[in-house]
């Protein structure tokens, strides 16, 4: 006899906000799923309504604490586009090396923090510690490198407040620059062999056909700026989205659902990233995938710890690389007077594709703001992973399949925060 | 002798206070040596049940359930402390109380009828007795620490309410609003961001609040000798701390 | 050792030795659309062809026609900074093995040398030598850095806006308290600076600079220079009777009145460069084993600053600028023997609210009970 | 440059002793005296009326008058938890330790009593810096005229020393009254502030020096009084509180007009200041 079960998890841990998961089952078969975002709603569209077009860098960054800097640079985008410029030259490598910090910084947490205890049984990282003290010594030393290459650049680790409308308010020094290239050089090997540790976790055998999205950039590996495509061949500029990206608002969730209008859920982050553009990494973060038996593509979830561990290692490199080729621009910004308009501004975040767009009076207000964060995007995908996970593991006793459920929502760094405008599980077994 | 025990809940927030305990890569050891990291979603899956000794809350009330959540919190802790702007003055949610909020739902969502909120994002003081406030949008790291400190040897957290302006000269920046005209809020914000924005050439933006008794009106007059407009004092004035007292009743002036 | 003059083209030669004596040479540099103090290692580091104009609560940098390499008044440092600085540790602790040890800091052992140093700034160096160490107690790292410390002062050639050294009788003149002092001259006989000797340490640098004996013309040059800065002072203060002034009208309406414009934002005295007031700090190790005690900056102007009892002392904005004011111009006289303000305009210039002390003495003394 | 003293290193100045609690009792509600022997075996000596720096372990460091303790006692304090730092210090059991240095300020003007009529009058905790004053007094009962003794709490419960109260009375060579605010059931005694106990005992007005330890209000009701009958103001020594950093002079902290309190008192006679204490908020 088959009975019912309810499996539900009120309040996920090792995300950042709130989030919960239900699932019903019959049997094998799934009654009904949901991954609900019960993160309070903070109304930033509304609120930006008023607000000068040079506020938007610094308010956006308050939607979410642990990647301000993606925020910050697709409104900065928006905002440029509104005004005609787009950005080059040393203001833009600086604008990537932040962002490669703040990649750095919350690749190692969610690698080290919050996903790898999942693989190791562990609560957290500080358990862990007491086995792998070593592997949490180096990966707190890499969080703090990234943490250190935003507080240069940005003034603190947690909403810079050197980013601007046009470029910085201050740059800083190649001296300065130079002085974090030691710790760069350690980082880089260190990262190396954290990827090779990460490749050797045990990995559930799961693959799903995904449809990517994400930046492109012809002449590198995308971060600040590029054209969106996708797997299946989308090639648009970014202020194309709203002809092919559609939201909806389901009853469960407080984080909108984000789908392609051409039909179905796609998936935004690092395994998009690296699926869509694994050529255009350096040669040492293309080593460590290759060494980690990743191939050009990477479509289990679980693995995307992996992608993360190899995009830390490009970081690395990457930045060293704008270190040594950085000359001090004459400004810290360019003018830039938006006169009315919409602006389109994107950007990869650490959880992938993160899109604004403006409008904006004639005298700089705005006048319309909206923003699609990468969790809502993959909210979808989730649930899909979830409910093609179950599929024959409904046998599991409640407490492994949560455990299991729960990581594979992990898998994504979902960003609660963020997608609210978004975890607890909750699993029913109905009896038959 | 048994450790303390520390809780860290969310209310509506960007969890950016909280990452800021993790953020404290160098000391993060240190202090799960010295405290039990009971209760902490974001970093860990365990959990003990509380009592806690410690309660770290980041976040404003801004739904009916939260409202009574915080009651819940207050009675499961021995020592209650807030963390950032969002949780001591509403933060930067805190802008839909000046609005109806009822637009800002439909602004956002397709089906408002599925969003639960209340009209008013309110600091958790507003709710329950708290017993220290710690500043920030961010919070800075070393005054955590010092709170954590304070707590274990059970002193009074060293967090002085002097102006963004001390730590500014301390630290040698020329003032930008006097060598450049750059309006800046330091003389009236709190202390303990280590006057981060003027030392970056761009003033102040209030990002921890009032310090003790700001004089706003007598740096309204003299941002409009810079250039700033009636509607320039309001937006300054209302971002992340918009609704704390002092914040907010001088910036309801400038509104007419 | 009579005056001398040395050829802007040779002035580097002074650096190079000061750096070779083991001297951390202190000078004016442009940084952050200022001048401020930092390290100079050569003449490039100066603010050649700058000068400022200076108000209320305003300050901005301009260039001047020519290459003068000290051709603007002080700016938001004051040598402060290095004797008494924003922050000194004064004792560690250990409390590790039931035992409490406390270990004294070592003093700094960097030994300055300041170049530019103006009259006011040398008078202001002067109060603090007697606060620091003319009243029982030596603060030793005062007196450390005091004591190896070289300067070469400049007879300021331009006075600023706010200035009124000339008031308190402290400048525009250097009369004494530096190593070396300069006046730089730039006309048909060139960019040259005159050089005067204050010590034996004067004398042994002159003799290692290029230079030729000051001609009659030259030392005219230099006391027209000074007479003109004399002549051109920014402010003035009337100190006549100005300890009674202000002693007798502590309740005078003019408090309340600035008190609506005062930010007590403590920018005034953190920028004076006589205010001496500071307060401690601990920190503690989170497992309580040990610690450090420091000093840092303090202002009247802060709430805390005469807690009492968990309240205020001086609650009202009207009683902390009182408080500074009275302390600065009436009660220093009777604790240190002079004026606690040398009339270098820095409050007034740094009020990131243009208060100006002159003009406030001045309104008490027109509405004096 | 003149210096008043040998030239004693600031931070030295600055850099306290480690003491150990010896004995600790509790006094009022909220007031406890400690008794502290210092670490290295080298006594602190006083004048009656000096006060100590109190340094607790990562908190701070506060002024607290000497209460007591001669040559070859340890050294006493009475300390009243109003904050963090006193609450630490109250906090402490037998064996802990803390920082201390000094002792610093102007004590009680002893030698100018000798030969005359002694008023000592204190308010609440005020009689901690007052104590010594006593004890000075019968240990050297032959050097001064009437000696009185006027203390005044809010509640019976607030009164501090109680077991020497009672025994400084029984020896008659000195005058104790004692008064209270508000008495409670068991209290037989007087009810009312301290400047009513003043008409009740005996000195020479003109042959008298009056020391006076309370809340700044009750000082100068006091002296007034005593000025009504005929007491000169500069015969009437008050002790002064102000915020106190460094208590040596340099943190600026304490000054009350041009006086440093911590240098130039804490015990001033009131002559000196009485026109300051009028002015609000100084
Ligand atoms: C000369 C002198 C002698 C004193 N003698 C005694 C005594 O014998 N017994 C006693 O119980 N108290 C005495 N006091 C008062 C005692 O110093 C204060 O109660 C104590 O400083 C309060 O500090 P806190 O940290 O516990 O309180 P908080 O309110 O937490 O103090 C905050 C800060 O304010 C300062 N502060 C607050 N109140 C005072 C104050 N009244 N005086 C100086 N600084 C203050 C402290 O320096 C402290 O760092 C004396 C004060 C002075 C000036
Ligand atoms: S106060 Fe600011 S940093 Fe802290 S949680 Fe709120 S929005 Fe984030
Ligand atoms: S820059 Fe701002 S914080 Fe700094 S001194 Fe000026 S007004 Fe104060
Ligand atoms: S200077 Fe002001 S806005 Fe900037 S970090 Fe500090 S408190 Fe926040």
């Amino acid at each position: 006899m088959s009975t019912d079960r309810e499996i539900a998890v009120d309040y996920l841990a090792r995300v950042e906000g709130e989030g919960a998961m239900y699932l019903k089952l019959r049997g094998e078969e799934v009654l009904d799923l949901q991954f609900k975002i019960f993160e309070p709603p903070r109304f930033f569209e509304a609120f930006l309504r008023g607000r000068r077009f040079s506020e938007a860098p610094d308010i956006t960054a308050r939607i979410c604490g642990i990647c301000p800097v993606a925020y910050q640079t697709s409104a900065c985008n928006a905002m440029e586009f509104a005004g005609g410029i787009g950005l080059d030259g040393p203001r833009r490598d600086l604008r990537r090396l932040l962002y490669l910090g703040e990649w750095i910084e919350s690749h190692v947490l969610h690698v080290f923090f919050l996903h790898a205890p999942d693989f190791l049984g562990y609560d957290n990282a500080i358990a862990m510690a007491q086995d792998h003290p070593e592997a949490v010594a180096t990966a707190l030393r890499l969080k703090k490198l990234g943490n250190s290459m935003m507080t240069l650049l940005g003034g603190r680790e947690i909403h810079p407040i050197n980013v601007r409308v046009g470029g910085f308010y201050r740059t800083p020094t190649k001296a300065e620059l130079e002085a974090v290239v030691p710790e760069l050089e350690w980082g880089l090997s260190a990262a190396i062999e954290a990827t090779a540790f990460v490749a050797g976790l045990p990995f559930p055998d799961f693959e799903r056909d995904y449809e990517f999205v994400a930046l492109r950039h012809p002449d590198e590996y995308a971060i600040t700026d590029g054209r969106i495509v996708s797997s299946s061949g989308l090639d648009i500029a970014v202020e194309e989205w709203p002809e092919h990206f559609e939201e909806s608002h389901v009853e469960w969730s407080n984080a909108l659902h984000a789908a392609l209008k051409s039909g179905g859920s796609y998936h935004v982050g690092p395994m998009a990233r690296y699926s869509l553009n694994s050529s255009q990494l350096t040669p040492a973060a293309a080593n460590a995938a290759s060494d980690a038996g990743l191939g050009p593509s990477c479509t289990n979830p679980f693995q995307s710890i992996i992608v993360r561990s190899v995009e830390i290692v490009f970081a690395l490199e990457e930045a060293l690389r704008l270190i040594d080729g950085y000359r001090r621009p004459a400004t810290p910004a360019v003018e830039v007077v938006p006169h009315g308009g919409i602006g389109h501004g994107a950007s990869e975040a650490p959880r992938g594709l993160l899109y604004h767009r403006y409008e904006i009076d004639p005298d700089g207000t705005i006048a319309d703001a909206h923003i699609v964060p990468p969790t809502s995007q993959n909210q979808r995908s989730i649930e899909e992973d979830l409910r093609a996970y179950v599929t024959g593991r409904a046998q599991l006793p409640d407490d492994e399949l949560q455990w299991q459920l729960e990581q594979a929502i992990r898998n994504y760094d979902p960003c609660i925060s963020c997608a609210t405008h978004f975890l607890d599980l909750t699993v029913d077994r109905v009896a038959g | 002798m048994s450790k303390p025990r520390l809780a860290v809940w969310k209310f509506a927030s960007c969890d950016g206070c909280q990452l800021t305990l993790l953020d404290c890569e160098d000391q993060l050891l240190n202090v799960a040596d010295a405290i039990d990291i009971a209760y902490f979603p974001e970093a860990t899956k365990g959990e003990i049940a509380g009592p806690y000794d410690l309660s770290l809350v980041e976040g404003s009330v801004t739904t009916a359930h939260d409202a009574a959540r915080i009651h819940e919190v207050r009675r499961l802790s021995k020592k209650l402390v807030t963390i950032g702007a969002c949780a001591t003055a509403g933060g930067v949610q805190a802008l839909r109380n000046w609005a109806n909020v009822d637009d800002f739902v439909s602004v956002v969502y397709a089906h408002p009828e599925y969003i639960e909120t209340l009209e008013t994002s309110t600091p958790i003081s507003q709710h329950v007795e708290v017993d220290f406030e710690l500043r920030g949008c961010p919070i800075s790291k070393r005054q955590l620490l010092e709170v954590i400190n304070a707590f274990v040897h059970d002193r009074k957290p060293d967090i002085p309410p002097d102006s963004v302006c001390v730590e500014c000269k301390m630290r040698g920046t020329p003032c930008v609003m006097v060598a450049k005209g750059t309006p800046c809020l330091g003389p009236i914000t709190h202390a303990g961001c280590w006057a981060l924005c003027p030392a970056y050439d761009r003033g102040c933006y209030g990002c921890f609040g009032p310090a003790t008794t700001p004089n706003v009106a007598a740096l309204g007059s003299w941002w409009r000798g810079l250039g700033a407009s009636n509607n320039d004092l309001v937006l300054a004035l209302r971002t992340f701390n918009g609704y704390a007292p002092e914040f907010r009743e001088a910036s309801e002036t400038y509104e007419h | 050792m009579a005056a001398v003059v040395v050829d802007r083209s040779d002035i580097g030669v002074l650096f190079d030795a000061l750096t070779a004596d083991g001297y951390a040479v202190i000078g004016p540099t442009h940084r952050d659309d200022a001048i401020v103090l930092g390290e100079v290692t050569s003449p490039d580091d100066l603010p050649a062809g700058w000068t400022d104009s200076q108000d209320g609560g305003s300050y901005r940098l301009e260039r001047r026609s020519d290459e003068a390499l000290f051709g603007y008044s002080v700016g938001p440092h004051s040598p402060k900074r290095y004797l008494f600085p924003p922050r000194t540790a004064l004792f560690d602790l250990d409390r590790s093995n039931g035992s409490l040890t406390f270990t004294q800091r070592e003093v700094s052992t960097t030994k300055y040398a300041f170049i530019g140093l103006r009259a006011c700034e040398l008078a202001a160096i002067a109060i603090q030598d007697r606060v620091f160490t003319g009243s029982g107690v030596v603060d030793r790292t005062y007196a450390g850095t005091r004591e190896d410390m070289l300067v070469v002062a400049v007879n300021c050639a331009v006075a600023g806006g706010t200035c009124f050294c000339e008031s308190m009788g402290t400048g525009p003149r250097c009369e004494e308290g530096f190593d070396l002092v300069l006046t730089e001259l730039i006309d048909g006989d060139g960019h040259r600076f005159v050089f005067e000797s204050g010590s034996d340490e004067g004398d042994r640098l002159l003799e290692g600079l290029p230079s030729r004996p000051a001609g009659p013309r030259d030392i005219e040059r230099v006391d027209e220079t000074i007479a003109a800065t004399s002549a051109a002072m920014g402010r003035a203060l009337d100190t006549d009777g100005i300890q009674e002034l202000l002693e007798e009208n502590r309740e005078h309406p003019r408090w309340n009145k600035v008190a609506q414009r005062c930010l007590a934002c403590t920018n005034c005295t953190l920028v004076c460069p006589t205010c001496f007031c500071s307060t401690t700090e601990d920190v503690a190790a989170l497992d309580g084993s040990g610690g450090t005690r420091s000093r840092r900056w303090d202002s009247c102007f802060t709430m805390e600053f005469s807690t009492l009892h968990g309240r205020s002392v001086r609650t009202t904005t009207r009683a902390r600028y009182r408080q500074w004011m009275t302390h600065k111009l009436a009660s220093w006289h009777d604790q240190f023997g002079s004026s606690g303000c040398v009339g270098c305009g820095r409050c007034i210039t740094w009020c990131p609210v243009g208060i100006d002390i002159t003009k406030e003495a001045a309104l008490i003394r027109l509405e004096r009970s | 440059m003149t210096t008043t003293a040998a030239p004693e290193f600031v931070a030295e100045a600055m850099l306290p002793r480690p003491f150990r609690v010896v004995s600790r009792r509790q006094e009022t509600g909220d007031t406890f005296t400690l008794e502290f022997e210092p670490e290295d075996g080298v006594p602190i000596t006083y004048d009656p009326g000096q006060f100590t720096m109190l340094y607790a372990f990562g908190v701070g460091e506060v002024p607290i008058s000497i209460a007591g303790g001669r040559a070859g006692e340890p050294l006493m304090h009475t300390v009243r938890a109003v904050g963090a730092v006193t609450d630490a210090i109250c906090n402490l059991p037998e064996g802990g330790l803390v920082g201390v240095r000094g002792p610093y300020g102007k004590g009680w003007p002893l030698q100018r009593a000798v030969g005359k009529d002694l008023v000592i009058a204190a308010g609440g905790i005020g009689l901690a810096p007052l104590r010594s004053v006593v004890v000075h007094v019968f240990d050297n009962r032959d050097q001064f005229g009437s000696v009185s003794l006027v203390y005044g709490t809010r509640s019976p419960s607030e009164l501090l020393y109680e077991e020497e109260l009672r025994w400084w009375r029984s020896r008659f060579s000195i005058e104790v009254e004692v008064t209270v605010d508000r008495a409670d059931a068991a209290w037989y005694g007087d009810v009312g502030v301290v400047t009513n106990l003043l008409p009740r005992i005996t000195f020479d007005p003109a042959n008298t020096v009056a020391m006076v330890c309370g809340p700044e209000i009750m000082m100068k009701v006091v002296a007034r009084e005593l000025g009504a009958r005929g007491v000169e103001s500069d015969e009437v020594f008050v002790s002064l509180e102000r915020n106190m950093k460094c208590g040596i002079g340099l943190c600026g902290h304490c000054q009350f007009g041009a006086d440093f309190v911590c240098r130039d008192g804490p015990v001033v006679p009131f002559a000196s200041v009485m026109n300051r204490m009028t002015v609000e908020e100084l």
